[in-house]
């Protein structure tokens, strides 16, 4: 294991086989190596097998065939230092926003007062303080997702999955929340795996772009983009910016207009 | 008013009406407040001349006026009492060792899978024997002093108990169980973050059950060998020929198992609050 | 087992406690009363040095189960159980008898017309329950007028009290078949009853009798026969004032009462324990010279036994020695009447 | 293998082996299929030899030894065998019966709150009246017969019942009913799409537990007033003092109520499928 | 009531006052009409009560205030000329997905074999077609709203209420959607209300943008989308077509270059 393959897909393939009904073939032969540190999205058609491959790294669902590691070691089940955004937000009803943000600090029996600080930051960040002790139900599908972000963020993992963790956000958040975590990625050398939809925002934030053909996934091209860093949201205007997003767009065969 | 609800009158305003109008509206709001007793009244009424009108024997059916009569006379006698608390004891007692019992092995036995299919056989047979058959033997193994009701008591809320428990912690949402594997947690943890507020319905349902069968344990219990309690009052005031005592003490049983399922209800309300408040009302 | 008797009572006289199965789940004017309540409040069981103490079981058979598991000493079971207890091996011995006379009788609706066994082809016969003495009873009651009990009467469950007198009052069934005692209670009720007569078969069958664990009996005689000789001083006494036996019933189980009061309750329970009574001392005679008591003869045993067989309790025959221990009954009936009829008439509280 | 499963051994192929190996594999994914037998020779060696060790009494508890042969004495008699027949009309009419009850009373309670909130408190507490004081009535009501039994039978299971139907009608996804309501959705449409479904679980979490109170119901029934039926054999066997045979009959008890436990799984698998397949394995 | 007014809402104020936390008011003297079919879409920062609008017009959530009318009618329960995609997908998860889409025809009882057809059709229209036998939970996000898209459409609604139906969409098939919706509405003749947070979707779906402010939701403006229909997807590279979005972005303050 070195730096240079923190995480380490070898020819994984992934098929479904529901009890009732006909196999789907969800993810074949990907090959990919993620650097320590590294930011890495991965985009591709609605049903290409993005989910899968995010919760395949994270230990969630088994694979059918090829090899998957994180610092060296074989991926069988969930990993402590890895952190996920699900594409659901997956609050629990029975707990108070403040306490769902909790939870993995919980779970990992961390420092109690500094991770309540954490969370209130965290909260703030995205906007959410006032929000703190209501329950999941009275918040809107965006302050939900948003939510998600902050528990996935409060206990400080190594590697961060996020699965669209942006999806539900009007522009200005999510613009805003784009800044926010190229900052904090910054500040503590996570590496990053992001499943987006939007193309102008894997290229602002990533290193590289995977980008998936449609079902079943296969890696059609890995974009790397050398913009120099810190990036600010002015970058996107450079035409550096503009000609990999048209690159990645061409295999989508978008007009690029709407998104 | 739920804040989810669906509107199927004229949309009534979320913000409460200022206090002065409270009670009043209360009355309007939760028709039950003066349904139960009217409903109460009206049986009652029917059953009293009912059964004179039809000349139902006492000793067939006594008459409300008959019953009250008869309780009067029990609430004033302080072996009632003595009777009461002793089966009230048991039950309580039996209650809460069957549900626990229930609650360890449903939460042992859902855990892993072999244990389950390994020993709910053995649970579902013993089950379907009649207790009250096991009764003699019952009293042969655990004497005839509270023991032996107790164990009835604890015998018989423990299987409601432990379905609903069993089929509770699996009704767990597999998304939110996979939200916390991700983040570590143990089984453990997994288990009283998501599997037990899952359950709560069950359990309540399972509660609720249980305890209306305890009560009923204890007295059955008390049927088979016993010197006091409210089952061997039952006994005697059926072999006193005197139905109306019998059918007070009934009444008393009843009002126990009220109060026990107010009580359940209460704790449900307070424990499963975001179920309450995410609930549809009037769909 | 509930029972805290004194292993170490094998010497004369020790003091030792007992527990006495009363053979049915409620407690009322029979032999709790007349024999244990008295022989305890006027201190009979203390001059024997015993300390007796009660459990209810649910019937004979669960009596002589707990007295042959140890959980009681001593119990009063139907005659024809402790047979078929022993012949199951169940370790239990009869020591003394109780219920002398055939306790069972046939009981119609005033106005009704039928007479006896004869009358009853195509009728329905209340008993307690299939699997009670009730049973056994009627069947060889229409056996014995020469019907056959399997074809030509139905005999339905009908319980005790209230629900027995309803079911003769509703016409759903045309005759019961109790014992004394219990219609001695549904007529207190109000109700009233034409009894039919028994025939002499039943005569000499015996009903209750003592019966403690065979294993250790060698080694308890001592202890059982103060038992029974405290237990026949009481019964002496209630039958020579039964209406201080009741009373003093009431005092020793209160639950008797189940609320009512004593004076409201007397005079129907006295007359209950009286017809008790009369099933658990001679068909005639004066009570004042009753003694004798607990004999059984070796004919009504007999008697009993094929009873017994024919009611489908046991298969085959019991060796009389197997059940039966005879040898207790000179003690026990060697108290002081004189003293005891003498407290039965100056009984003042 | 549900396709949704926590990874918590090697991650095993989604895709089943090939035929060959099945037979073999099942034994190994399912040890229960050698786990129940052995526990149960286990058991019954342990309590033949410990009953001898320990020199207990047949009349205390007799050695499976004896109760087989007083089994094999049973299932020889045509007797028996209508004996069981009896008493399995009359507990699966109950349960039908109280079931069936309990699922339109509970339909009916728990859409209309204060139908609930009125009737809810009679029910209880006409359960918790001990049915075995009330039987003597129930006789006189419905008579020697069948009835009498089924209808012990019957109320006996409709509590567990009425309780998981509320329970499990109110759990229902308040979001779902909102979607179903956007479409037009009639209250039986809501209720037979959503409702229904929702309350799959606790159904038959009620159901499990319905059938196991119904025989059970029905043999008590039979205790106080029958002529027939595996309770009155009990009482018989009892009487007679034969406890062998009276355990054998509880045998049979015990495997009626395992038949009707895993018919009533079977279904539960056929009909809720979803649950299963959405369930988390290994978590 | 005229065809000018279709939908009419007049001053409606909302307050959510949950049993055990503080009140949120959600929306603020909201005044609106909308002709008969008219496509009009709402957007506005997460939490701005979007939702909250959606679902008082379709008779979900009580009002705190003012009065809410379609089609001449008070509306105090849900009607049955209005469809609605949720922002969750919502689909039952014991039925197959086509099974699902079929639920509305099935609750109005409408011709079965002529449905189904329909429901064929849109299946094949978001490319589901081959999904039809599997159940939600087999499908991705996507997968499922593009589902929940096709259940909103099957019985021809008169008025469709959607909530952020394309949000978790790639840039591709979301464009293509965009175009099919276009398509349909100006079939149908229906009137729209869509809530999104990409206002270039806004723009070239809409006759009328509606901008609400951060909570509590007011109309901060109402922009009327001057582009000659039918519209291709080409318009949006016009410079009428950047005035709009630039004009409706001024509100949130955002850069646009990620969404
Ligand atoms: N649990 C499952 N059982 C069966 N098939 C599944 C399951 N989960 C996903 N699939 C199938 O696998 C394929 C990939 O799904 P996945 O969720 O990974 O897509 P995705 O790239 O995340 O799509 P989206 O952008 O819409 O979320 C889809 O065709 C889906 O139908
Ligand atoms: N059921 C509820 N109970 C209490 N408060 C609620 C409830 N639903 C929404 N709210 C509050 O109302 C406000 C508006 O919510 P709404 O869901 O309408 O927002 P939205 O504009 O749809 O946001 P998003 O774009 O994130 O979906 C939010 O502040 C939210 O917290
Ligand atoms: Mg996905
Ligand atoms: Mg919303």
């Amino acid at each position: 294991m070195s730096e240079d393959s923190w995480i380490e897909v070898v020819g994984l393939d992934k098929r479904y086989q529901p009890r009732r009904s006909a196999p789907t073939q969800a993810l074949s032969d990907i090959n990919l190596t993620v650097r320590r540190g590294e930011f890495v999205s991965v985009v591709g058609p609605s049903g290409c097998g993005k989910t899968t491959l995010l919760k395949i790294l994270a230990g969630l669902s088994p694979k059918t065939d090829g090899a998957v590691r994180i610092a060296g070691r074989e991926v069988t089940k969930p990993l402590p230092e890895v952190g996920m955004v699900f594409q659901a937000p997956t609050l629990l009803p029975w707990r108070t926003i403040f306490d769902n943000i909790m939870v993995p600090a919980e779970i990992q029996k961390l420092d109690r007062d500094k991770h309540r600080e954490r969370a209130q930051q965290l909260l703030e960040l995205v906007g959410l303080t006032g929000f703190e002790r209501k329950y999941p139900h009275e918040l809107s599908g965006g302050m939900q997702q948003r939510a998600g972000i902050c528990r996935a963020l409060v206990h400080d993992p190594a590697v961060l999955l996020m699965d669209e963790p942006f999806g539900a956000l009007d522009a200005m958040t999510r613009e805003y929340m784009n800044v926010e975590l190229l900052r904090i990625w910054r500040e503590s050398g996570q590496t990053v795996v992001l499943v987006t939809h939007s193309i102008p925002e894997a290229v602002f934030l990533s290193d590289r772009v995977v980008v998936l053909s449609p079902r079943p996934g296969r890696i059609a091209e890995i974009v790397p983009i050398e913009l120099e860093r810190p990036r600010e949201l002015s970058v996107m205007s450079s035409d550096r910016a503009g000609v990999y997003v048209d690159r990645i767009r061409s295999h989508f065969n978008a007009a690029g207009v709407i998104d | 008013m739920a804040t989810t609800d669906v509107v199927d009158k004229p949309p009534r305003t979320d913000a409460s009406p200022p206090g002065g109008t409270r009670r009043r509206l209360d009355l309007r709001e939760r028709p039950q407040l003066w349904l139960v007793p009217t409903v109460f009244v009206v049986v009652v009424l029917a059953w009293e001349y009912g059964t004179q009108l039809l000349e139902v024997d006492a000793y067939v059916l006594p008459r409300p006026s008959q019953i009250v009569e008869a309780l009067q006379r029990q609430l004033g006698d302080p072996q009632f009492w003595s009777h009461l608390w002793v089966t009230s004891q048991e039950a309580l007692l039996g209650f809460v060792i069957g549900v626990g019992a229930a609650v360890l092995l449903g939460t042992f036995i859902s855990q892993i899978k072999v244990v389950e299919a390994t020993l709910m056989p053995y649970i579902v047979a013993f089950q379907t024997v009649p207790k009250v058959a096991l009764a003699p033997l019952f009293v042969l193994w655990f004497g005839f002093g509270l023991t032996s009701k107790v164990v009835m008591a604890a015998v018989i809320s423990f299987f409601p108990m432990l379905v609903n428990v069993i089929e509770g912690l699996r009704a767990a949402d597999a998304d939110r169980i996979q939200m916390l594997t991700v983040f570590g947690a143990s089984k453990t943890q997994i288990f009283r973050m998501v599997r037990l507020p899952s359950a709560l319905p069950f359990i309540f349902a399972g509660l609720d059950i249980g305890i209306v069968f305890a009560i009923l344990g204890a007295v059955v219990g008390e049927f088979i060998g016993a010197k006091e309690g409210l089952g061997y009052l039952l006994l005697q005031t059926n072999y006193n020929f005197d139905i109306a005592g019998m059918f007070a003490v009934l009444v008393v049983l009843s009002v126990m198992g009220l109060l026990a399922h107010f009580v359940i209800r209460l704790l449900q309300r307070r424990l499963a609050f975001w179920a309450e408040e995410t609930k549809v009302i009037g769909a | 087992g509930g029972s805290g008797s004194d292993e170490s009572s094998g010497a004369e006289g020790a003091p030792a406690e007992l527990t006495f199965a009363i053979a049915s789940a409620v407690i009322g004017p029979k032999e709790e009363v007349a024999m244990f309540a008295v022989a305890k409040e006027l201190g009979y069981f203390a001059e024997e040095k015993l300390t007796v103490e009660t459990i209810n079981t649910d019937g004979s058979v669960a009596a002589l189960q707990a007295v042959a598991s140890g959980s009681a000493d001593v119990t009063a079971a139907d005659s024809g159980s402790i047979l078929g207890a022993v012949e199951k091996n169940v370790p239990v011995k009869a020591i003394g008898g109780l219920v002398q006379n055939w306790p069972w009788v046939m009981a119609v609706k005033p106005d009704s017309t039928l007479t006896g066994g004869a009358d009853l082809r195509g009728k329905k016969i209340g008993v307690i329950s299939l699997a009670s003495g009730s049973a056994p009873y009627a069947r060889a009651y229409v056996a014995a007028a020469g019907l056959d009990p399997a074809k030509d009467v139905e005999l339905l469950p009908v319980g005790v009290g209230a629900q027995a007198a309803a079911a003769l009052n509703d016409g759903q069934v045309d005759v019961l078949a109790l014992y004394t005692q219990a219609y001695a209670v549904i007529e207190n009720s109000g109700t009233t009853l034409k009894y039919l007569d028994n025939p002499d078969a039943f005569d000499g069958i015996r009903s209750l009798s003592f019966a403690v664990g065979a294993r250790d009996l060698d080694d308890k005689k001592d202890v059982h026969t103060r038992f029974l000789r405290a237990a026949y001083k009481a019964m002496l006494f209630s039958a020579n004032n039964p209406e201080a036996a009741m009373r003093i019933g009431y005092q020793v189980f209160p639950q008797i009462l189940a609320g009512k009061s004593a004076d409201e309750q007397l005079a129907n329970d006295v007359r209950s324990l009286q017809a008790w009574l009369k099933t658990a001392t001679p068909a005639s005679g004066e009570p004042k010279d009753f003694a004798d008591w607990g004999a059984i003869t070796e004919a009504e045993w007999t008697k009993t036994q094929a009873y017994t067989k024919e009611a489908g309790q046991i298969t085959g025959d019991v060796a009389l020695a197997d059940v039966w221990e005879p040898g207790l009954l000179a003690g026990a009936n060697d108290f002081d009447k004189a003293a005891v009829l003498d407290k039965a008439a100056n009984y003042t509280k």
